[in-house]
């Protein structure tokens, strides 16, 4: 009930926050996946790359938010992206590298060898085995990585406040701080809403993508 | 026309910077600024490296913070004497300029539960060290990482007021969730600002510091070098704004805000009104 | 034109080579059917030619080109390839699956559907109800048949067919057959086939290789390897009853005995009967004016009979036609104790007659060097 | 036994039913051979059994209790499968495989392995060899022949085997189906077979259902399908060749004619001469004062010949032992152009002889009420 | 060499927290893997269930730590573990949920049916289907599903020193509240190092128990 009321009180701010938000995220995520599955695709290639890949996605992974800020604004402020949106969505990629290049990679090696030897049989190239055969076939753990990755982004998305990206995060920090815990309910909250509506959407795109034939 | 004076202003990201960030930006633009928000950073590592690099252009620090985390000297209790310190050497050494600092000092201090102070009879820190020394098990203390390592913090503390937590009593944690844990028994004693208006809101006590241990900690708005020569005016807004800015009003502002979960904007606007500086 | 030279191949961790120094060389738009015990080495073979596998040495050529040289991808392209395993696309349709390799090559969409249901057809399965269904809602025949149709859906100049019709039945498999057949017939393609019946083998190979243990133990004809197997493997391979295979490569044409004895329904009973009895022949064929078979007279139906015989024919049932395979004439020839079979062409014509002595004739070996006749078989017979 | 009663299955989604009002009772102990097309429903109809798919409509009993009342798992543990698609645990080894029931049943170390050996060798893998492999390292026909020892391991009641020998090669699966026989001679468990080879089907069936559609067309003894097919579908399905079929079922014991004529090696050559003359023989069996076979005389060496006949023995290398089937008596008689063929007893003893004659009265139909002859056949023979 | 110094000046303070921080760690992993993978299996029994516990799952991890713990403290203080360990731990076991229990249930559900069909055909129990089939053969994807979970949790184990249960996680905000590199740049150094050695144990323990017929 005060979180309805103060939701009610503070629509405005809400609608802003959530969009930038939604934005940080959606930009992230994009980028994200636009990479991370690329990525993931081209160490099954290559065994010793995939080791070093890993661990560089697991460091990255490991490293505190802030510790990564410190780092990126001296970079990106010889572009005058020092804070802002830029940092909070370069950190969001590297943060969703991990998940989605592991899943990428562990769903492509796992694909059976004999539906493989099918492909490469009737004269695939590699690129057509992978578009063709392998990814079809691997996608539903493939987007497990993404769900996966896409709600972490959503969940930690809430950093973009301590740059200076707005966001959710501003409601739970600020609630943090003055110990106001409608203000941080109200942030979770939000930002709950908006893991489960992206996972929704992403349930949806895996469900179209899937092909039927693959369902049991 | 005139090019359009434009600044970014930043904060930290507690409540107290978030109201100074809005302050200076409602106080800026009544004078004829254009500011842009960029407050909220999280925390002093963001605020000052957005600043060093240009990304914001000034921001609210406490003189003790920059004397000992950021310029690494040793402590000075005087405010007057720990500005023109921190002033000259922040100039020198990276081209900073430090304007006129506020009134009141957001210090450390050290917190219980009102009715627990009592009970335990301790008003002061001396009293706490006669207590801790005589019942060393009873009592538990809270303090922030930052706290516990600074060169002004916890230790110094202890050999000023000769007396020692057990090891396994003292309890590092973030300090939003101090107040909370102090407030739900899970403490005796926490770290505190002077100025949290939670101190007002849980019914809380500050131990008073009988020997004058702690240092200092007066904010003040600091910009490159370049802006301050820019715009020579800043000096006189921000030195109307220091002397309406005493440790009493900072606490109320901040109880608005912190207990009575006023927006900071409003806050700040009653309070520019009230004291005066815009119409 | 494939050939293998001394071509083996260890798999890593075996101790013997699954394939075995082996020579071969198919020929230009022939069929080589690769038959031998499981596991002898008949897929590895194949696989090496699409370089699905490595070969351990030894060297394979595609029209006088060292497969090793080639554009692997251009390669496999060129090699229409049937999976022991099946191995369709699970998560493709029917017609996706087939229109794998024309999607690949931009074949238009109208063409590739154009094809795909021409392929449907082919191999016996309504394009309309299969088309849209996945691999999981087909029974294992049907799958195997898609199997096939996506490797022909380009109609590569090289096939490797590895058991393309094991999980299919008789019927539709003969069907199968017979249309590759004749495909075959229009468009030459050099074909290596794996299959484990030996029928198939003869009705489809134009030579047949038979490998044991991953060594070649005999490369030639269908006919040389049921008349002249190599050895006792090969024989045993090929059964017991293999000169009754032989039968399956011949047609009644080939053996049958031309212009047979028979008279003419106008013909006068009583000059009739006096030539049976005369030749010693209890039956008679009866054709009409233009050697159509009308059916024949028995003996002792025309005694004491005067007219034409044409009032005395009885039908005869037991005709095959001049194209049929030999098997079949000789089931038709058991199917009733006559021991003759009458061949008669489309129009009902009289063309020949066939009995065991003529196919013994065609498919045996003369036993003595003078022929003659064993005799009525006494049953009971005592010693004389 | 399994009793199978209006038993329908109707896929989601297709229109038509796969498996349609099905009747049909599998004895106990008896092996019932499904055969059909390519998708008219014999895996369908096993699937149900075992209910790894639901039955639309109908019920089947097995021993007369209704499958739907039994304990599921225990049902199926109850009943031996053979997986067409073979369906090995691609992450065990074939030993792990075979013992997967053995170990949910927790049999004893040992005991597992010892089982697991002797399957392997039943089914002819060398059990040092395969044992520690896994499936992808197996050809086709050597998984197929683990898939078959994985669902024997326990040695089930019941087995529902789905083509269970079709990618195996003619002489391993010769050895395979007479292993199984045996085994079922001793242990006779109840078993429906899916083949798509009619000869196995003749050779395994105590009884055949064709299914063709969905429908059961014709359910019988494999005799009874071969002389009586209900209608044209049947014939097409067993094939043009379905007399020479019925003799895989025949032994040469059933067929020949016993004590047939000879002379002995001491008569004397003159009186065998005239006597063969008398009978029209050109050719005479001669055995010892045994019986036992030695060979043929030729008349024209006997003429102007005096003494034994023992003299003028040609040997006889055309025999076969009264135990083998027809098939392979044909083949021989047609391996060589004189007709016959002699059956002699292990110890060489002559026992009987068949011509194609003999072999039609037995698998053949009387054609005419009278028997007689066709005469000799006269090549280009002119119209009397 | 100012990190290696670090070092040498803290070595016994750096093996306290590194101590701290992989106790907390492994507790939390070890119960995560006990409760991820049992609900992830559960799940692919009861596709409603599904999803709800994912959506749950995936609202947990974008509840941001320092809230869970507000949350969290007036609840365990009721046991008296308001702060501490077990609080640090609770997190940690929720947050990692998300990736183990959808990479559980995604890889179960795409093992090959037929293979899973020859199983029930052989009279298994679903339980034994479960153990003898499907999680052999989708342990790949549920390894990956792990690693991240670990790396994850290594990473945001660094959040046990909000709530006073040390780790290196101390360092690291200590560091930043000092605005002192090496700090910061020591104890991320020492939990990267952390994550990767307990990376390349998992990798060993997934080698052993993937089965070599997977293996292409
Ligand atoms: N899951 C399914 N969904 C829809 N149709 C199916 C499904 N499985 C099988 N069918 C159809 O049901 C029919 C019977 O299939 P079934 O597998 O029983 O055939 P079968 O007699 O075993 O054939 P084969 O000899 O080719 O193995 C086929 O026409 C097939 O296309
Ligand atoms: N990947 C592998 N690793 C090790 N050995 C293998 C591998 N693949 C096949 N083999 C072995 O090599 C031999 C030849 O196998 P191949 O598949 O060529 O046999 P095949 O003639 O096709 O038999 P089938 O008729 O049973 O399909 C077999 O003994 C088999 O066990
Ligand atoms: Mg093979
Ligand atoms: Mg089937």
């Amino acid at each position: 009930m005060e979180i309805w009321q103060f939701f009610m009180q503070n629509w405005h701010q809400t609608l802003v926050l959530a969009w930038q938000h939604a934005w940080v995220v959606s930009i992230s995520v994009i980028i994200a996946m636009a990479t991370g599955v690329p990525i993931g695709i081209w160490i099954t290639f290559n065994d010793e790359a995939a080791e070093t890949i890993l661990y560089i996605a697991g460091i990255i992974m490991t490293i505190p938010s802030i510790a990564l800020f410190g780092i990126m604004i001296p970079i990106l402020s010889i572009f005058g992206h020092g804070i802002g949106t830029l940092p909070a969505v370069v950190a969001l990629v590297l943060y969703s590298q991990l998940p989605i290049i592991r899943n990428t990679y562990a769903a492509i090696k796992s694909v059976d060898p004999n539906i493989i030897d099918a492909g490469i049989g009737m004269g695939m190239t590699r690129r057509q085995v992978l578009g063709k055969v392998q990814l079809p076939m691997a996608l539903s753990v493939i987007f497990a990585g993404l769900r996966v990755a896409v709600v972490m982004s959503i969940g930690i998305g809430a950093i973009a406040a301590y740059i200076g990206a707005g966001g959710l995060g501003r409601f739970i920090f600020s609630g943090i701080n003055q110990t106001y815990g409608t203000m941080i309910k109200s942030g979770a909250i939000a930002v709950s809403l908006m893991a489960i509506a992206v996972d929704i959407l992403f349930g949806c795109i895996e469900n179209r993508l899937v092909s039927k034939g693959l369902r049991s | 026309g005139a090019a359009e004076k434009k600044l970014v202003i930043g904060s930290k990201n507690f409540t107290e910077q978030q109201i100074l960030g809005e302050i200076m930006i409602q106080l800026l633009d009544s004078r004829g600024f254009k500011c842009e928000d960029k407050t909220g950073l999280g925390g002093t590592l963001v605020a000052r490296k957005a600043l060093e690099n240009g990304q914001i252009d000034m921001y609210m620090e406490y003189t003790g913070t920059a004397l000992v985390t950021i310029l690494k000297e040793n402590v000075i209790t005087d405010p007057k004497a720990c500005y023109d310190f921190v002033k000259k050497a922040d100039l020198e050494r990276n081209g900073l300029v430090w304007l006129p600092y506020m009134a009141f000092n957001n210090t450390y201090c050290l917190l219980m539960r009102r009715e627990d102070a009592a009970q335990k009879k301790i008003k002061t820190l001396s009293d706490l060290s006669a207590f801790v020394k005589a019942n060393p098990a009873k009592i538990r203390f809270g303090t922030n990482d930052e706290f516990y390592a600074r060169p002004d913090g916890y230790k110094p503390l202890q050999k000023k007021y000769d007396f020692q937590f057990p090891e396994d009593k003292i309890v590092k944690m973030a300090p939003g969730l101090l107040y909370k844990a102090l407030q739900d028994a899970d403490l005796e004693v926490a770290m505190g600002f002077a100025t949290d208006g939670r101190i007002k809101g849980m019914d809380l006590v500050i131990l008073e510091d009988d020997l004058n241990y702690f240092p200092v900690y007066n904010p003040a708005p600091v910009t490159k070098k370049e802006i301050a020569a820019k715009y020579p005016e800043l000096e006189k807004i921000f030195s109307e704004l220091s002397a309406k800015l005493d440790t009493q009003t900072m606490t109320n502002l901040n109880y608005a805000v912190d207990g009575e979960h006023k927006p900071v904007k409003e806050v700040v606007a009653g309070f520019l009104k009230a004291a005066g500086l815009v119409k | 034109m494939i050939k293998f030279e001394k071509v083996t191949k260890i798999y890593s961790g075996n101790r013997t080579a699954a394939v075995n120094d082996i020579d071969l060389e198919v020929a230009e738009g022939e069929i080589c059917v690769l038959i031998g015990s499981s596991g002898c080495g008949k897929t590895t073979l194949m696989r090496m030619v699409n370089r699905l596998i490595p070969i351990t040495s030894g060297a394979i050529h595609i029209d006088g080109q060292n497969i090793m040289g080639m554009d692997v991808i251009e390669l496999r392209r060129s090699i229409g390839y049937v999976i022991q395993q099946i191995g369709l696309f699970p998560h493709m349709t029917v017609s996706d699956n087939i229109a794998t390799v024309p999607k690949l090559l931009k074949w238009d969409k109208r063409r590739i559907q154009a094809r795909v249901d021409e392929l449907l057809s082919l191999v016996q399965l309504e394009p309309a109800v299969f088309r849209h269904r996945y691999p999981r809602e087909l029974s294992g025949g049907q799958a195997q048949r898609i199997g096939v149709a996506r490797a022909m859906a380009t109609d590569p100049p090289v096939m490797l067919m590895d058991e393309p019709f094991g999980a299919i039945d008789p019927i539709n498999r003969e069907v199968l057959q017979d249309e590759f057949l004749g495909i075959q017939e229009k468009i030459r393609k050099t074909i290596v086939f794996v299959t484990h019946d030996i029928h198939e083998a003869i009705k489809m190979g134009n030579k047949i290789a038979l490998l044991d243990a991953g060594r070649m133990v005999q490369f030639g004809t269908p006919e040389a390897l049921l008349t002249t197997p190599a050895n006792q493997f090969v024989k045993d391979f090929v059964g017991a009853d293999r000169a009754l295979k032989r039968l399956d490569l011949l047609k009644v044409q080939d053996a049958m005995m031309k212009n047979p004895v028979h008279c003419h329904d106008s013909d006068q009973a009583e000059a009739i009967f006096r030539l049976m009895q005369e030749k010693g022949l209890n039956y008679l064929l009866v054709c009409d004016a233009q050697d159509q078979l009308l059916g024949y007279v028995n003996l002792r139906d025309i005694v004491d009979y005067s007219g034409s015989v044409g009032g005395r024919i009885k039908p005869m049932t037991l005709t095959v036609h001049p194209n049929s395979n030999l098997k079949e004439a000789l089931s038709k020839m058991l199917s009733y104790d006559i021991g003759i079979v009458v061949a008669v062409d489309k129009d009902n014509k009289l063309v020949g007659i066939l009995n065991t002595m003529t196919l013994a004739a065609v498919v045996g070996q003369t036993y003595d060097e003078q022929g003659g006749r064993w005799g009525k078989i006494t049953a009971g017979g005592k010693i004389l």
